[in-house]
C-alpha cells in the first residue's frame, strides 16, 4: 500500500519521463504485492496460485508498456531536436 | 368508425416527401444543369400541390389521415391532417410554388443555385411537417429542422452582412427552439405524449397543475414567440433581410414567422384547449403581447427607410393578429385569427416579391427611391398596391376581412379594447404604406435609377419574376370578394372553428 | 525462532520501502535506474519468502532484468545527449529518425 | 510541481494509503477463507500441468494470457511504428566478446530449461522468454547492433508466433466442438507445451526487437 | 453459438498478426480483416437479438476459477457500433494511408486495437477488463503517435502515462475485491457484494473510488481530461476518430457497468450525484473551450470531453430513479447517447481529417474554400454537428429529449441548465465551422471529391443522424427493455 501511495505521489510530482516511470513500475510493484500479500496463506497451506498468475501477467504488461513508453520517450526528443 | 383508407395512411407522408426527395436530390444537381434543377423543382412544387388536393378534399369530408413512426418506446412521430393542418399545407405548397418560379428568374445567374435550392425545398418540407405534425415531439422536431435549413439560406449570400444576420438569427431561433423543447418535454411528463385534438387535451388535469401548466404555457409561448417575432423576441427578423428576396417572402410570409403563429394556435386551441387557457388566465398574456407587438411593429415601420425592413416590420406587426384571434374566446375571433393566417400570408409574400422586383430591375432598396416607379414598372406597381392596401385593411381586398371577423369576434367576447387595437394599428398601416404609394404612381421619376437591368422581354421586367407578385394580388383580391364561396379561406376558418369549438 | 523470522521479514520489508524511496527519489537517471533494479530484485525475494516463487522469478528476469536493462539504455541515451549538447558537437550523431 | 503542491500531495496519498492499508487489513481479517486456492489446487491435476500457477496461466485462465501476449505484440508494434532503430554502440573489447560468447548459449539453454521445467516447478513461458531476451539485450551489448535477431520478415513472423499459435490452437478446439481454449485433458499437457513454446520464442524475439527499440 | 464471443475477438486479432506479418498487403488484408470481424460483431448482434445475453465459459472450467465472456444488450450495442465505426474508419483509412509508409505500422495496431475493443465489451471478469484496458492504452497510443511530430508523440506519451496509472489504480481496486471475494467475475461478485450486506461496506467503498477514478482518468472525466484534446487532436484523422469514437466509450462502459451492475447494492445516490457534476462540469468547460479552439481537430477533442461529460449525467439520473420504464428510459438514453456520439464524432473527424488533408491546415478561420470545395464533407460536418447538438432527427436528440424527461420526474431540474448551456454552446461552434462554408469565396466549379473516403464518413453520419434519430425502438428491444411506453 504504502508502495502504491509513494508510487503515486512520485508519479504526479516528478516531470522527467524516466522518473515517471519509475514511480509507475514502483506503483505496480505495491499492487502486486497486495496480490502476493492475499495470496499467501501462511507457511503450511499452499498458497493460492491465481494471484500469481494475475501477478505474473501484470508484470509483462507493465514491462511491455514501460517499452513503449520509452521508445515514444526517445522519439519525443529527437523529433524535438529535429525541430 | 369507417375503413381507413389505405391511402389515408400515406397521404400526409407522401406530401413531406414531394419536397423532401427533390431537395436531396438537387443537392447533387451540377450548378451548371439549370434545366434539371428546374424540373426537379417545379414538379416537385406541383406533385406537392395536386396531393394537397386530394388531402383538401378528404379532410372535407371527414376522412382521417394519419401516419404514425414510433422513434422510440413512448416516442412517436406523427403526421396528421386535420383543418388546420391543412389550411397551413395549402398556403405553403401554393406559395412554394409561385416563390420557386420566382426565384429560379431571379437567381438566375448567381452562384451556389444547387445548394439554394436544395435548402429551400428542405425548408418547405420541414414547413409541411410542422403544418402536419399530430404530436408536440413532432412539432418540436420540425421545427428545430425548419431552424436548420433556413440558416444557410439567410446565410447565402456569404457577405459579412449576410454572416451577421445568419448568426442572429441562429441565435435566437437556437434559443428559442430550446425554450420550447423544455416545456414540450415538462408537459409530456405530465400528460404523457401530447397529441394535438381539437378541443385540447389538457382540460381534465387537476387543479394541482394548474401552476406548472401556466408555466409551461409561457414557456411554450417564448419558444413560439421567437419564430413568431412576438416582441420582445422579434430582433431577428429585420436582421435576416439580408437574405435574398424569395427568401425573405417564403420566411415572412409563410415559413418561419408562420411556423411560430401557428404553433401559438395549435397550443391554445388543441393542446390546451381554448377555454381551457382561458379558465387559467392564459389568453390574457397571450393578447397582451400580442397587442404590444402589433403596435411597436408598426412604430418601428413608420421609421424605416429600407423597404425591405420596413415590410420586416410590417410581418412583426401583422403576424401577431394571429396570435391574436387566437387569444379571444369566441369562435368569430377564431375565424379572424385563422383567416389571417392565410391572408397575412399571401399579401405579405406579394409585397416582398414586388421589393425584389424593384431591387433586382432598378436597384431601387429604399423608400426615397420609389419615386416614381409606378411608371416604370407598372404591374408589379399594381401588385404592390393590392398587397398594401390589403395590409391596410381597404375591402374588398383579403386584410379587410381578416380586421373585421376580429373586431366582430372581439366585441362578442366582450374585449372591446381590440378594437382600439385594430384602429391604431391600421392607421399606422395606413401611415407606413401610403406615403409609398403616393411616392411610387405620383412622384416624378429620377433621371436614372440606381442600378438598372433591362430584361429583353416585353414586360417591364423578366416573366419570371413578374407574374409571381401578378398572381399573388389577384389571390388576394379573389380571396376578399369571393369570401363566401366554398374552400376560400375564410370558409375553411370557419370549418376549423366549428370543429374546434365543437359546433 | 518465530521471532527471529519475524525479525527477518520485518528487516526485509524496511529495506524494500528504503530501496523504493530510494529510487523515486534519486534525481540522478543512471543512479535512480539502479536503484529500482534493486527495489526489484528485493521485492522478488520478499516474494519467494511469500511462497510465490513463479512470481519473484518472472520479476527478477522480467521486471527488474529487462525493464532496468530497458531503462538503463534510455538513462544512457539521455545522458548522451545531454552531453552532445553541452558540447555543441556536431548534433545527435546517434539518432536517425525520419523526417516524420 | 512546486515543492508545496508536492509536499500537500505527499500528504494526502500517505493518508489515502493508511486508509487503504486498513481496509484490506480489514478484508483480510474478516474472510480469511481459501478464496480460489482451493478450487484452483483441485483442478490442477486436470489441467495437464502440475505447476499450479502455470495451469492458472495457460489453461484456467488461458485467454488473460493470450490477450497478455497481444499486449507485448502491442509494445512492439507501437515500438517499430516509431522510426528506424538507433544504431548499436561500438563493438566491444576481447574481454567483453568471450564473455558473450559463452553468456548467451548458456541463456538460452536456460531458456529452454525454464520452459520444460515450467509444467511442474516455478518458470514457464515469460521467464523463458525473457531469458531469450536478455541474451538479445548482452548480444547489442556486445556489439551485435541486431542483438542477434533475424531479418524483418522472419523477426514479424517470430513475433507474432506465441499469439498466433495461441489463438489458432483455441479456434481450433472450438471447431472440433470443445469450446475455445477448451483443451480435451489428455492432450492438455501437449498442447499447452506447444503454446508455451510458440510463446517464449516470440517473446524472446519481442523483448529484444523492443530493447533494439526499432524497425529492424 | 456461444463460440461467436471468442471469435468477434479472435478474428481481428489473428488478421492484426496477419497483417503484421506479411506488411506488403497490410492494406488488402487490413479491410478484408475488417470485414470478417464486422461479420463477427454482426453475428454477435444478431445472436444477442434472437437469444437475449450470451455468455460462454473459455477452457470450460466455469466461473469462478476460469474466465467467461458475455454479450447482453448493451455491449452488443456498442459491438455493433465499433464494428461499424471500424469499418467505415477502415475503407476511410485505405484512402487516407494510400502512398504513405505508415500504413504499415497502421493496420497491425488498428486491428489489435479493434480486437482490444470487442474483449473490453464481451469481458465479463474484473482482471480480463484490466488487460484488455492495457492493450487498449497501448495500441492507441502508439497508433496516436503514428504522425511522428514532437505535439504528436508527446501528447500520446502523456495519455499512455495517463492511462498506466488509471488502469494501476483500477487494478487496485481489483485486488481488494478479490482479497473481500475470492472472485473477480462480474455477476458473481455483483451477488457476493449484495449478499454481503453491511458487511465489507469499508471494501467496497474503497473498490469503488479506486475503480472509478482509474476508469474516470481514462474516460476523460473533467477534470482529469486534460490529456485528451492534444492526444486526440495531434492523432491522424481515422485514429483519432477511432480514439474519440469508441477507445473513451470503453471505459465508460466499465464504469456504467460498475455502477449499474456490480456495486448497485452499495453504490448511493450521492456519490452518483458526485459523479453527475463532474460530468456536467466537464459539458460545460468542454463545450465552452470547443468554442475557443482554433483548429477543427482540437475542437472535435474538446466536445468529446463534453459528450462524455453527458454521460456520466445519466448516473445520478438512474439512481433517483425508481426500477421501472422510467428507468428503463433513461438507460436506453445513456445508450444512444453513447452510439449517436460514437457515430457522429468518428463522422466529424473523419471528415476534418479530409479537410485537413485538402487544405493542408485544420485552422478553422481559414477554411472558407475548402469547406466550399467538399460540398459532401462539408455536409458531413454539418450532419454530425447536429447529432453533437442534439438536434433532431438525431439520436442524441432523443436521448436529451429523456434526460429532460427524467430529471424533470426526478426534480433534479439542474441538469436541465447543463443541457441547455451545453447544446447552445455546441450550436455555437459547429455553427462557427459551418458558417465557414457560406463565405464569399467564389464557387468552386469543380469540387473535390473522393468517394472512397467521403462515403464512410457520410455513412457514419447518416447513421447518427437518421437511423438512431427514427429508429431507435430496436434498442430498446436489444437492451432487453420492454416498452418505455407513457413514462
Amino acid at each position: 500500500m504504502i508502495l502504491f501511495a509513494l508510487g503515486i505521489w512520485s508519479f504526479l510530482s516528478h516531470e522527467a519521463l524516466l522518473r515517471k516511470l519509475i514511480a509507475f513500475n514502483v506503483m505496480g510493484g505495491g499492487v502486486f504485492h497486495v496480490f502476493i500479500a492475499v495470496a499467501y496463506r501462511g507457511d503450511t497451506a499452499p498458497p493460492d496460485p491465481v494471484p500469481h498468475a494475475l501477478v505474473l501477467t501484470g508484470i509483462v504488461v507493465a514491462v511491455s508498456a514501460t517499452a513503449l513508453a520509452l521508445a515514444l520517450g526517445g522519439r519525443a526528443q529527437d523529433a524535438a531536436d529535429h525541430d | 368508425m369507417n375503413e381507413p383508407w389505405p391511402l389515408s395512411a400515406l397521404l400526409p407522408g407522401a406530401i413531406l416527401f414531394s419536397s423532401l426527395l427533390p431537395g436531396v436530390f438537387i443537392f447533387l444537381v451540377k450548378e451548371e444543369s439549370h434545366r434539371l434543377r428546374t424540373i426537379l423543382n417545379l414538379s416537385g412544387a406541383i406533385l406537392k400541390l395536386f396531393l394537397v388536393g386530394f388531402l383538401i378534399l378528404g379532410v372535407y369530408e371527414g376522412q382521417l389521415f394519419q401516419s404514425r413512426l414510433t422513434i422510440a418506446p413512448g416516442l412517436e412521430l406523427v403526421l396528421h391532417a386535420d383543418a388546420l393542418s391543412v389550411l397551413f399545407v395549402t398556403l405553403s405548397t401554393v406559395l412554394w410554388l409561385i416563390t420557386t418560379v420566382y426565384a429560379i428568374g431571379y437567381l438566375e445567374h448567381s452562384p451556389n443555385r444547387s445548394r439554394f435550392f436544395g435548402f429551400f425545398s428542405l425548408c418547405v418540407s420541414a414547413t409541411v411537417g410542422i403544418a402536419l405534425a399530430g404530436n408536440l415531439l413532432t412539432f418540436v422536431i420540425f421545427y428545430e429542422i425548419l431552424t436548420l435549413a433556413t440558416y444557410p439560406l439567410v446565410a447565402h449570400r456569404g457577405t459579412p452582412d449576410a454572416t451577421r444576420g445568419a448568426k442572429i438569427y441562429l441565435a435566437y431561433t437556437m434559443s428559442g427552439g430550446l425554450v420550447l423543447l423544455i416545456g414540450a418535454v415538462w408537459l409530456r411528463t405530465l400528460t404523457g405524449p401530447v397529441d394535438f385534438v381539437e378541443g385540447g387535451v389538457l382540460s381534465g388535469m387537476p387543479a394541482s397543475m394548474e401552476g406548472q401548466l401556466t408555466i409551461i404555457f409561457v414557456l411554450l409561448l417564448v419558444g413560439l414567440g421567437v419564430k413568431a417575432a412576438l416582441v420582445p423576441l422579434h430582433g431577428w427578423l429585420p436582421q435576416s433581410m439580408v437574405a435574398p428576396a424569395p427568401v425573405s417572402a417564403l420566411l415572412h410570409a409563410v415559413a418561419v414567422v408562420k411556423a411560430g403563429a401557428f404553433g401559438i394556435v395549435r397550443v391554445v386551441y388543441d393542446v390546451y384547449g381554448v377555454e381551457y387557457a382561458a379558465s387559467l388566465g392564459l389568453l390574457g398574456i397571450l393578447a397582451a403581447a400580442a397587442s404590444v407587438t402589433i403596435v411597436y411593429g408598426s412604430v418601428k415601420a413608420l421609421f424605416e427607410d429600407g423597404l425591405k425592413k420596413r415590410l420586416a416590420y410590417s410581418t412583426v406587426s401583422q403576424v401577431s393578429y394571429i396570435a391574436l384571434g387566437a387569444s379571444i374566446l369566441g369562435p368569430i375571433a377564431t375565424i379572424g385569427g385563422m383567416v389571417h393566417l392565410v391572408h397575412q400570408g399571401i399579401m405579405k409574400i406579394t409585397l416582398f416579391l414586388c421589393a425584389g422586383n424593384y431591387a433586382e430591375t432598378l436597384g431601387v432598396h429604399k423608400v426615397s427611391q420609389m419615386d416614381g416607379v409606378g411608371r416604370r414598372m407598372p404591374f408589379t406597381t399594381l401588385a404592390f398596391t393590392v398587397g398594401a392596401l390589403g395590409m391596410i385593411g381597404i375591402p374588398p381586398i383579403a386584410g379587410f376581412i381578416s380586421k373585421w371577423y376580429l373586431g366582430l369576434g372581439a366585441v362578442e367576447a366582450g374585449q372591446s379594447w381590440v378594437l382600439l387595437i385594430l384602429a391604431a394599428s391600421t392607421l399606422l398601416n395606413a401611415a407606413y404604406f401610403l406615403p409609398i404609394l403616393y411616392r411610387a404612381w405620383f412622384r416624378p421619376a429620377p433621371p436614372q435609377w440606381p442600378r438598372e437591368h433591362i430584361f429583353k422581354t416585353r414586360f417591364e421586367t423578366m416573366g419570371a419574376l413578374l407574374w409571381p407578385p401578378v398572381v399573388t394580388a389577384v389571390l388576394c383580391l379573389v380571396a376578399g370578394l369571393l369570401a363566401a364561396s366554398p374552400f376560400s379561406p375564410l370558409e375553411w376558418a370557419r370549418l376549423i372553428a366549428e370543429r374546434e369549438y365543437g359546433l | 525462532m518465530t521471532q527471529l523470522l519475524l525479525l527477518f521479514d520485518v528487516v526485509l520489508l524496511t529495506t524494500l520501502l528504503a530501496l523504493a524511496v530510494a529510487a523515486v527519489t534519486s534525481p540522478e537517471p543512471r543512479r535512480a535506474v539502479m536503484l529500482f533494479i534493486a527495489f526489484g530484485l528485493w521485492l522478488s525475494m520478499v516474494w519467494a519468502r511469500l511462497r510465490a516463487p513463479d512470481v519473484a522469478l518472472a520479476e527478477a528476469a522480467i521486471g527488474a532484468g529487462l525493464g532496468g536493462a530497458l531503462m538503463l539504455a534510455a538513462a544512457r541515451r539521455a545522458a548522451k545527449r545531454e552531453a552532445g549538447d553541452s558540447t555543441e558537437s556536431a548534433g545527435d550523431s546517434g539518432a536517425g529518425g525520419p523526417p516524420a | 510541481m512546486s515543492r508545496d503542491w508536492s509536499l500537500l500531495l505527499g500528504m494526502l496519498l500517505a493518508l489515502l494509503a493508511c486508509v487503504l492499508l486498513w481496509v484490506l487489513h480489514g478484508a483480510l481479517m474478516d474472510q480469511p477463507g481459501p478464496r480460489l486456492a482451493d478450487l484452483a489446487a483441485a483442478n490442477v491435476p486436470y489441467s495437464g500441468v502440475s505447476n499450479p500457477v502455470t495451469s492458472v496461466l495457460l489453461n484456467f485462465r488461458a485467454y488473460d494470457t493470450l490477450l497478455e501476449l497481444a499486449v507485448v505484440l502491442a509494445a512492439l508494434l507501437g515500438i517499430w511504428a516509431l522510426g528506424p532503430a538507433v544504431p548499436g554502440f561500438q563493438p566491444s573489447g576481447p574481454v567483453l566478446a568471450s564473455m558473450v560468447s559463452w553468456i548467451v548459449p548458456l541463456l538460452i539453454l536456460a531458456g529452454g530449461y525454464m520452459l520444460w521445467v515450467g509444467g511442474h516447478a516455478p518458470g514457464g513461458a515469460f521467464q523463458a522468454g525473457a531469458l531469450l531476451g536478455a541474451a538479445g539485450v548482452i548480444l547489442r551489448l556486445g556489439g551485435d547492433p541486431r542483438a542477434g535477431l533475424p531479418d524483418e520478415t522472419m523477426q514479424r513472423w517470430l513475433a507474432v508466433a506465441g499469439t498466433a499459435v495461441f489463438t489458432l490452437v483455441g479456434l481450433a478446439l472450438a471447431a472440433a466442438g470443445e469450446g475455445f481454449l477448451t483443451y480435451p485433458t489428455d492432450w492438455a499437457k501437449w498442447l499447452i507445451l506447444l503454446i508455451e513454446t510458440a510463446a517464449t520464442i516470440a517473446i524472446g524475439v519481442t523483448l529484444a526487437a523492443a530493447y533494439v527499440g526499432g524497425r529492424p | 453459438m456461444t463460440d461467436l464471443l471468442p471469435l468477434a475477438v479472435a478474428v481481428p486479432l489473428l488478421a492484426a498478426l496477419l497483417v503484421t506479418a506479411l506488411p506488403r498487403q497490410a492494406a488488402l488484408l487490413g479491410v478484408l480483416g475488417a470485414a470478417a470481424t464486422t461479420l463477427a460483431a454482426g453475428a454477435v448482434l444478431t445472436a444477442v437479438w434472437l437469444n437475449g445475453a450470451l455468455t460462454a465459459d473459455l477452457g470450460g472450467w466455469g466461473v469462478p476459477l476460469g474466465i467467461s465472456m458475455r454479450a447482453n444488450g448493451f455491449a452488443a450495442a456498442l459491438l455493433a457500433m465499433t464494428a461499424l465505426v471500424a469499418l467505415a474508419t477502415s475503407v476511410y483509412a485505405t484512402g487516407y494511408f494510400a502512398d504513405s509508409p505508415k500504413a504499415v505500422h497502421f493496420w497491425p495496431l488498428w486491428l489489435l486495437l479493434w480486437a482490444s475493443l470487442n474483449a473490453l465489451l464481451l469481458a465479463a471478469d474484473l482482471f480480463n477488463l484490466f488487460v484488455t484496458l492495457e492493450l487498449l492504452g497501448l495500441c492507441a497510443a502508439a497508433l496516436g503517435a503514428l504522425t511522428g511530430s514532437a505535439d504528436a508523440v508527446k501528447a500520446n506519451l502523456r495519455y499512455l502515462l495517463v492511462g498506466l496509472l488509471g488502469s494501476t489504480t483500477y487494478l487496485m481496486g481489483v485486488a481488494l475485491l478479490y482479497s473481500a471475494y475470492g472472485a473477480l467475475d462480474i455477476a458473481l461478485l455483483a451477488e457476493h457484494i449484495a449478499a454481503g450486506g453491511d458487511e465489507n461496506n469499508a471494501v467496497d467503498a474503497a473498490a469503488l473510488t479506486l475503480m472509478t477514478v482509474g476508469l474516470a482518468l481514462k474516460a476523460a472525466l473533467f477534470p482529469l481530461h486534460f490529456w485528451l484534446p492534444p492526444a486526440h487532436a495531434n492523432a491522424p484523422a481515422p485514429v483519432s476518430a477511432a480514439l474519440s469514437a469508441l477507445v473513451v466509450k470503453g471505459a465508460v462502459y466499465i464504469i456504467v457497468i460498475l455502477w449499474l451492475e456490480l456495486f448497485a447494492s452499495v453504490a448511493t445516490a450521492s456519490a452518483a450525484m458526485v459523479l453527475g457534476l463532474l460530468g456536467a462540469a466537464g459539458v460545460v468547460w468542454g463545450s465552452w473551450r470547443a468554442l475557443r479552439a482554433a483548429r477543427l481537430k482540437l475542437m472535435a477533442a474538446y466536445s468529446t470531453v463534453a459528450q462524455i461529460g453527458y454521460l456520466f449525467m445519466f448516473l445520478p439520473l438512474i439512481a433517483a430513479t425508481p426500477p421501472g420504464p422510467a428507468r428503463d428510459n433513461l438507460f436506453a438514453a445513456l445508450v444512444l447517447m453513447a452510439l449517436s456520439h460514437g457515430f457522429a464524432k468518428a463522422g466529424f473527424f473523419l471528415a476534418a481529417g479530409l479537410v485537413q488533408q485538402q487544405a493542408g491546415h485544420d485552422r478553422i478561420d481559414d477554411l472558407g474554400g475548402t469547406a466550399q470545395q467538399m460540398p459532401a464533407t462539408t455536409f458531413t460536418i454539418g450532419l454530425c454537428g447536429s447529432a453533437l447538438i442534439g438536434l433532431p432527427p438525431s439520436g442524441s436528440f432523443i436521448g436529451k429529449w429523456l434526460m429532460m424527461q427524467g430529471a424533470i420526474e426526478a426534480g433534479q431540474w439542474w441538469w436541465i441548465v447543463v443541457l441547455l448551456i451545453g447544446t447552445l454552446l455546441a450550436a455555437a461552434y459547429t455553427f462557427r465551422v459551418l458558417s465557414r462554408a457560406f463565405g464569399l469565396e467564389p464557387t468552386p466549379l469543380r469540387f473535390v471529391t473522393d468517394a472512397r473516403s467521403e462515403i464512410p464518413a457520410l455513412m457514419l453520419a447518416l447513421t447518427a443522424v437518421g437511423v438512431l434519430g427514427l429508429a431507435a425502438g430496436p434498442l430498446w428491444t436489444l437492451l432487453g427493455l420492454g416498452a418505455g411506453g407513457a413514462a
